[in-house]
């Protein structure tokens, strides 16, 4: 399986790509079966440079424990399904994550009615986590650091894990932030929550893909840092056709491959980026249209801005 | 020919079938080798040393996140044990009660009954799994629902039990006169009082044997059977409730505070909705079996023993159910194998099992998934061997009136 | 007939007394709407040896059971050796305990070595010491001709090893009276002889017995009142001698054509 | 001799009394109530408390069944409209979200517009399984297909099938109506084309791979026909192995070639698209139509006096069945690509059909051992004596006897497996139990919705289950009372 | 004895040729440790019709199925028809369809009918045509007198009809040699006169027999030569009206004592 998937992936004119079984706002299927959110914005953006279709994508759900072994063993191309970055993964798992499309960070929330203003007032408190994550090892270290007991219920899905949040059968749910506001978006009284100001952990979020073809990592690196820097500099799927043609920003001009060919270096043709951006706009517009403040989970942009809007994304130079 | 004589033909297909075995595991062998190298990838078991970072609700052995992977899966596996077996012990009385309940002449119960057992039989143990959970989280209150001067909640049996959505909290025990702790290494201890306890029982179940043994000799001297029913229960509890005084045994209710009830235990709903469904799910099989198992035994045997003037319970006792239980037995060792493997289910409810560790968490920090689902499923089917190897030894024993 | 049945009876103690072991007036028995046993009367002496036959399903073996209350009654009277038969269940069990039964297909109870089946039933309703169980137990083995089998199962003996346990079994609880249901009637031929020897000598003691059999030889050289059932109903009865070469009614001959014939 | 044969004919009644009433003791009701509910203080007692049973579960859930709601278009919805209808804090059953989601319970992602494919599939998997399973009642089997043939036809025009599958439909299913009426035999031919038709029907894409499928089934048979004078056991092998190696390596690209001239094909649909009940049927149907031939080898092996076979096929049968399923679901999921050459990668429900089938076959083995003992030693030798060699007598003398003693054993293992098809959702796949559920929850309009697609879904599986049981046992009936 | 067997045979076929049919020298077969059959020598003729009997145990049974090799003998020789029975399977097969056997409990397949009974192993393993086999059937159920029961299945036929069918089953495969085990040992009175007459049938037809069976009716009318076995070993072996009358061995005496005897 080594340098080859580019190939397979053209060959089978198909692209696999792993996601989460349900998460709102990052990739769930609606009532029609079709996939949408911010993971899956990443998918059909690869998928778009690679085989010029976004909708060639094949979406396999993982659950959090069959993730890895599913990308390790080749059964997906490409895993965009909200993991973190750690450097075991990276290494001993034999995983490359190819860069952050999300900056997250792992919270609690808890019901107001708790009066609980702080996480360190969680002592002895009964936490909802999902199994298989990074957050249940962040809890671990948390707890033990601020020397505080707790109860861990492992959930194995996340709508379980809501579901008994809800119940009242843990005082806290703890995920990413990011997924606490998708969660407390959809309840019936979001009022009644409270999203705790401590962030425990840093979670940096991204798709990964395989050790050993590193063709293919650069293709989906790329591909993120194309759809970053597209909204840096100004490009989005509307403008885009009209921006190729008559740009005057060299670095937009190479991106757009109306000068130099970079998609050749990694094995594309000029267009890539193009159409990736094309395919479901650039990381600003995924954004508004998944998770952003417009849509029911109302995620700000905070760290995720770019980096000239005081961010942390940046877009190393397409050059 | 080799083919066409009795004697080599047999001889000749094995060796053909054992070539074909060996080609086909070394092809897997093989291929795993090859697969594990162009990824990088080891077979080593190193991982089970690691720290495994991750803290298990209510462990019965102590356990935090600074332990190993191995520790874990212990935990995990000690889990699968205590839901197995006292999931065996609960169905076994379940479905018994309810298999004779079927053959009862009450139409209604009779009939209720039958209905139980084929909800259960033919829905999905998954769903009654998801089911009880759901009810224990949605129709119990959580903690917080006891908390404060007029609760919408209390406490049951005077106070001792306090249902709520997460757990149920059952009153620990307390000691006065604590005599510490016994370390069996590894960070097992066990208190003084319960091997005290243990002992006591043990003995009284051993002179309650000599004392039964020796209402049997008086009967097979005299026909009279002596009463030794308060014998038996001074043997079996005086010393007990003597114990019980020196130690100062005493019940420590659970208390809410802060967040939840502590003091007492708190038997997590993953544990019960657990042990509820597969109780209930392999109950309504054994029930069939127990019920099957005393149709069995024909009529004439009740007969003859009716014509011998044996009263209805006698019979019963010495006459049918030593013959049901011939029939019983081996079906019910398929029950009992069924449940500790459908106990791997308790990933659906939160309840850390040997396949929610090994199999789950550590397979997924560490990645070793080969490692890890081999090793889980040697232990799975070492289970399996060993029940079904004690099974069949209690299976000899009973059989062996037989013939 | 075989000789050995016709053989020189020892009819000593074969007399029959004036005290009445069972007495059944005008009793009636149904199976839901099926009408088995129709206004029975019988009447049966200490120390007689009756023979029950008739054709298949004219309700003998129903009879015999409504004896010892293995089938319930619905109208009528049954006196067994003074008790009469009611719902009381105190007065059933002292029936059955006086009352032996032995059954067509034996039904010994196979996971009891020979021993206990013999001894169960006295230790536990008679309340007998095991040790003494045990020595009328091991007697009356040894009078069914079979001491040696008692620590085998049942499983393990022949078919006609199995009835005589079964008949020792019953008089283990030293009954007064015996019933038999076609005792040989599912045993090989060689088998059926020492089932016979075993009975006739009960007969011999004077034991009161009600033997439903097809064994025409046993009934001419045992019973001293043959009853020939149909329909439910009781249509004759007499002396072997009489009721063999004399029958009084037209079903009686015809069974007898048909049983005798060939 | 004989003449102590002769005393124990027995003699046979050749008039029946007329059924006389019993004397009434008591009459009607009253009578019932005491025998069947009061006949004792136990039985008062029992009586007593199934009432109470019965009123709990009536008072605690009647009301949310009777304030049931149908049209909503999300949960707050739905309990707005409770608390209109019912009053302010009244319970109610939502049933909105299985009428809004019914088609993802169902067919899962399968796309709408061809959900009349899958339909079609278990309308003709009905009329192919007939001729197997009502075999002998004319009636039933007329009943099953006619509902069968009105029902498929009724759903394809509810769901919009085109016209040419309406009429393809159409022949195939009054043909087989006809059909079953004049020659049942024939009939078989069609189960046994069937397998290919379910495949191509449910997954799509060119006719041509069935076609070949069989092609090479065809050419493994005349290699059987041309060796078995010579050696059955050789003849059998090569009839195998011929097959298995045109299925492994001519059947793709003969396949493609045929394409190319004639494409012959229809809308291909993934795997990953199945879920729901479409899914739970597809594996469950496969597992046990595969299982059930497996574990008759397995179980012959067992009972096989070679001593290494035998300890193959014992090792193999505790080894699946000392493990848990969930586990072999993992390893179909997690490891199969480990263990199979670097590169390969086939379809995840094909592989979570082997892995179930594998797990049934073991228990099936066992379930068909017993048969296989229960069968008496004289048959074995019958057939010997008549100089039938193994395979025939196994063939036509001991397995369809087995087959039958082991019906009960063999349909609660078809049930077993059927339920177990649930378990998929913990590798991903779409089941309609949990995996449907809960990305239908993960939906903000049905976020906290829980009772009702549990209830559903149990609803389903208890009918199929149960009248698979009910099946097997009017089966044993039938199988009682024939031939005897 | 019936009369029925014992009245008028047709002995005109019934002549024994030369030609050796079934030659067994210096057999022996153990099962584990236990020596079942001893140093057996046994030649029969075609034609011949041997009756076997002997005490129950006695390896009547093991003999007579070694001769179809359903099971193995140790050592010593066994030639049947001129072909040695080895581990050589096709001998087998030959040997097989030369030699019809008769068991004791029928052996019926019960989930065929009896027309299929008997035609299933022609079909199949002597490759006759369906329609012709069926025919072949038709005649041998005519000759076994239960033409009009082929469409029946075996359990709804009576024991006797039941044996003969397995009889014609095996003529079907229209063997040189039948062996009969205990043919009539599980049949009720009635039934066994219709078994042996269909037997005597075939014995006048001239077909080689050996029958292990206890009807010395049959034996006396019928067989050649009666051979008598005892612990695994062939004791006596004489004309029927030799052995009956003037029976030689001690072992010998005693048998028919028990057997004529009661
Ligand atoms: N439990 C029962 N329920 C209904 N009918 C029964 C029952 N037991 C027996 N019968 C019927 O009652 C009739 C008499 O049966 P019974 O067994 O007394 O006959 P029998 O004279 O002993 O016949 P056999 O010689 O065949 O034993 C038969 O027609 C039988 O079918
Ligand atoms: N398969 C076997 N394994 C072990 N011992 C056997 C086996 N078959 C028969 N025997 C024993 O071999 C002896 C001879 O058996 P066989 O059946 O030949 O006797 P038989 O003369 O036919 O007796 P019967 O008249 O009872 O049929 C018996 O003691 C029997 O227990
Ligand atoms: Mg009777
Ligand atoms: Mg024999």
């Amino acid at each position: 399986a080594e340098g080859d998937t580019l190939k397979a992936v053209q060959d089978r004119g198909e692209l696999i790509c792993g996601v989460n079984t349900g998460l709102v706002g990052f990739a769930a299927p609606d009532a029609s079966g079709n996939w949408t959110g911010f993971d899956i914005a990443i998918c059909k953006a690869v998928a778009a440079a690679v085989l010029g279709d976004p909708n060639k994508v094949k979406y396999v759900p993982t659950t959090g424990q069959t993730r890895f072994t599913a990308l390790s063993s080749g059964e997906v191309d490409v895993l965009a399904r909200n993991s973190t970055w750690t450097f075991s993964r990276d290494t001993d798992l034999a995983l490359d994550f190819i860069g952050v499309n999300y900056y997250d960070g792992q919270g609690f929330m808890v019901s107001k009615d708790l009066g609980v203003t702080s996480a360190k007032e969680l002592d002895g408190a009964t936490i909802c986590i999902q199994t298989g994550t990074t957050t249940e090892l962040n809890l671990a270290d948390y707890f033990k650091a601020n020397n505080m007991a707790y109860q861990p219920v492992n959930i194995d899905s996340n709508a379980e894990g809501e579901q008994q949040y809800m119940a009242g059968a843990c005082d806290a749910y703890t995920t990413d932030a990011s997924g606490l506001a998708a969660t407390r978006a959809a309840f019936a009284d979001p009022e009644n929550h409270v999203i705790l100001p401590e962030i425990v952990s840093k979670e940096p979020l991204g798709p990964a893909v395989r050790h050993g073809d590193n063709n293919w990592g650069d293709i989906v690196r790329w591909t993120l840092n194309a759809l970053i820097a597209a909204e840096e500099y100004g490009v989005t799927s509307t403008n885009i056709e009209e921006l190729a043609s008559n740009s005057e920003n060299p670095e937009v001009q190479r991106l757009l491959g109306s000068s130099d060919d970079l998609g050749a270096m990694i094995g594309l043709d000029k267009d890539w980026a193009k159409r990736a951006i094309m395919a479901s706009g650039n990381y600003g517009e995924i954004f508004a249209k998944t998770i952003g403040e417009e849509t029911p989970i109302g995620l700000a942009r905070g760290l995720n801005a770019q980096w000239t809007q005081g961010g942390l994304l940046y877009a190393p130079p397409f050059r | 020919m080799l083919l066409y004589d009795r004697r080599y033909r047999s001889m000749t297909i094995q060796v053909v079938v054992f070539i074909l075995v060996m080609a086909a595991g070394w092809w897997l062998v093989d291929n795993t080798i090859r697969n594990l190298q162009a990824l990088g990838k080891d077979f080593n078991f190193g991982f089970l040393f690691q720290r495994s970072g991750y803290d298990i609700g209510s462990p019965p052995i102590p356990y935090n996140s600074d332990d190993t992977h191995l520790r874990a899966a212990v935990v995990g596996l000690l889990n699968t044990v205590i839901i197995s077996i006292l999931g065996c012990i609960a169905a076994t009385f379940l479905g018994t009660a309810v298999g004779i309940a079927r053959l009862s002449n009450n139409w209604l119960f009779a009939r209720l009954m039958t209905i139980y057992v084929e909800m259960f039989r033919n829905i999905p143990l998954l769903l009654w799994i998801l089911i009880v959970y759901a009810l224990l989280t949605e129709i119990l209150p959580a903690p917080a629902a006891y908390r404060g001067e007029d609760p919408e909640w209390s406490k049951i049996l005077f106070g001792n039990v306090a249902l709520t959505n997460r757990y149920t909290a059952i009153p620990s025990i307390g000691l006065t006169n604590d005599p510490g702790m016994l370390d069996l290494g590894f960070r097992i201890m066990i208190n003084w009082a319960t091997i005290a306890f243990a002992v006591v029982l043990i003995g009284g179940w051993l002179v309650r044997r000599v004392v039964l043994n020796r209402a049997q000799a008086a009967q097979d001297r005299t026909g009279e059977r002596p009463t030794t029913w308060w014998i038996n229960l001074a043997i079996m509890t005086v010393p007990s409730l003597l114990l019980i005084w020196y130690f100062g045994l005493h019940l420590i209710q659970p208390e809410l505070t802060g967040f939840n009830f502590s003091g007492g235990l708190n038997l997590q709903n993953g544990f019960v909705a657990l042990w509820l469904a597969l109780t209930l799910y392999t109950g309504a099989f054994i029930a069939e079996i127990v019920r099957a198992g005393i149709l069995s035994v024909s009529k004439g045997q009740t007969e003859a023993a009716f014509a011998l003037g044996l009263q209805p319970n006698r019979t019963m006792n010495l006459v049918i159910l030593p013959q049901a239980l011939r029939v019983i037995i081996p079906p019910l060792t398929s029950q009992y194998l069924n449940l500790t493997k459908n106990s791997s289910l308790a990933i659906a409810v939160a309840y850390m099992d040997l396949r929610g560790t090994l199999g789950g968490t550590t397979l997924n920090q560490t990645g070793r998934e080969l490692e890890a689902i081999l090793l889980m499923m040697l232990i799975y089917l070492a289970l399996s061997l060993l029940i079904s190897a004690g099974m069949n030894a209690f299976n000899a024993r009973v059989k062996l009136k037989e013939r | 007939m075989s000789e050995s049945i016709t053989r020189e009876i020892n009819r000593s103690h074969m007399q029959v007394s004036d005290e009445i072991a069972i007495d059944i007036r005008n009793m009636n028995k149904w199976f839901g709407t099926f009408h088995v046993l129709r206004d029975i009367d019988l009447t049966v002496h200490k120390g007689e040896r009756i023979v029950i036959a008739g054709p298949s399903g004219s309700g003998k073996s129903t009879l015999i059971r409504c004896i010892n209350r293995l089938e319930e009654h619905q109208s009528g009277q049954i006196v067994v050796d003074g008790i009469e038969l009611t719902g009381d269940i105190k007065n059933i069990d002292k029936v059955r305990s006086e009352v032996g039964m032995v059954f067509q297909h034996f039904n010994l109870f196979p996971h009891l070595t020979v021993l206990e089946n013999c001894t169960l039933a006295p230790i536990w309703v008679r309340k007998v010491p095991k040790r003494q169980a045990e020595e009328t137990a091991m007697h009356f083995l040894e009078k069914v001709k079979i001491p040696e089998q008692a620590s085998k199962y049942p499983g393990q003996l022949s078919g006609g090893q199995q009835q005589r346990v079964a008949i020792a079994r019953s008089l283990c609880m030293q009954p007064r009276i015996m019933l038999f249901d076609e005792p040989t009637s599912a045993l090989d031929p060689e088998m059926i002889k020492e089932v016979l020897d075993t009975m006739i000598q009960l007969a011999e003691e004077g034991m009161t017995m009600l033997c439903v059999t097809h064994e025409m030889g046993f009934a001419q050289a045992v019973a001293n009142r043959v009853i020939f059932m149909d329909q439910g109903q009781i249509v004759e009865q007499n002396t072997p001698t009489e009721f063999f070469n004399n029958p009084k009614s037209e079903r009686t001959k015809l069974f007898l054509s048909q049983i005798l014939g060939h | 001799m004989s003449e102590m044969h002769a005393e124990t004919v027995p003699f046979v009644r050749d008039t029946m009394i007329p059924p006389a009433q019993p004397p009434e003791l008591q009459s009607g009701a009253v009578k019932w109530l005491r025998a069947n509910l009061f006949s004792g203080p136990v039985n008062t007692a029992l009586t007593l408390l199934g009432v109470a049973i019965i009123w709990f579960l009536f008072s605690h859930f009647w009301d949310w069944f009777a304030h049931s709601v149908w049209n909503a278009g999300s949960l707050t919805e739905c309990r707005q409209i409770i608390a209109e209808r019912w009053g302010e804090g009244s319970r109610g059953a939502c049933w909105a979200v299985i009428r809004e989601r019914w088609h993802q319970y169902m067919f899962g992602f399968y796309p709408p517009e061809l959900h009349f494919r899958p339909v079609m599939a278990f309308g003709f998997l009905m009329v192919a399984l007939a001729p197997v399973l009502f075999s002998e009642t004319v009636i039933i089997r007329r009943n099953v297909l006619i509902v069968t043939t009105v029902a498929t036809l009724l759903l394809m025009f509810l769901l919009k099938a085109p016209m040419v599958w309406m009429v393809f439909a159409a022949v195939i299913l009054i043909g087989s109506v006809i059909l079953a009426e004049r020659r049942v035999s024939r009939l078989l031919v069609f189960s046994f084309l069937y397998p290919l038709l379910g495949v191509w029907l449910l997954w799509g894409g060119s006719l041509w791979g069935p076609i070949m499928v069989l092609v090479a089934l065809g050419l493994g048979w005349a290699a059987w026909r041309l060796l078995v004078g010579f050696s059955p056991l050789l003849a059998m092998i090569a009839g195998v192995l011929v097959t298995l190696g045109l299925w492994l390596f001519a059947v793709g690209p003969a396949a493609s070639d045929a394409r190319s001239l004639l494409a012959l094909s229809i809308i291909p649909v993934d795997s990953d698209q199945f879920g729901g009940f479409l899914l739970s049927i597809t594996i469950g149907v496969a597992g046990i139509a595969l299982s059930l031939p497996m574990g008759i080898v397995l179980a012959l092996a067992r009972r096989s006096d070679m001593f290494l076979v035998h300890t193959l096929a014992v090792v193999f049968i505790e080894f699946i069945r000392g493990v848990p399923l969930i586990t072999l679901l993992f390893v179909a999921s997690l490891l199969l690509n480990y263990f199979l050459p670097p590169g390969t990668n086939f379809d995840i429900i094909l592989r979570v059909i082997i892995m179930v089938t594998i797990f049934a076959a073991a228990y099936m083995a066992e379930v068909i051992r017993g048969g296989l003992a229960a069968l008496p030693r004289g048959q074995y030798e019958a057939a010997d004596a008549l100089g039938l060699d193994y395979w025939r007598a196994q063939r036509l003398i001991i397995l369809p006897q087995a087959l039958k003693i082991s019906i009960p054993g063999i349909v609660s293992t078809f049930i077993g497996m059927f339920k177990d098809t649930t378990l998929v959702v913990f590798v991903g796949l779409f089941d309609p139990l949990k995996g449907v559920s809960d990305f239908v929850r993960a939906d903000i309009n049905w976020k906290g919705i829980y009772w009702e697609p549990y209830i559903f879904v149990g609803a389903i599986f208890f009918i199929i289950c149960f009248s698979m049981s009910r099946y097997s046992m009017y089966l044993e009936r039938r199988l009682q009372r024939d031939h005897r």
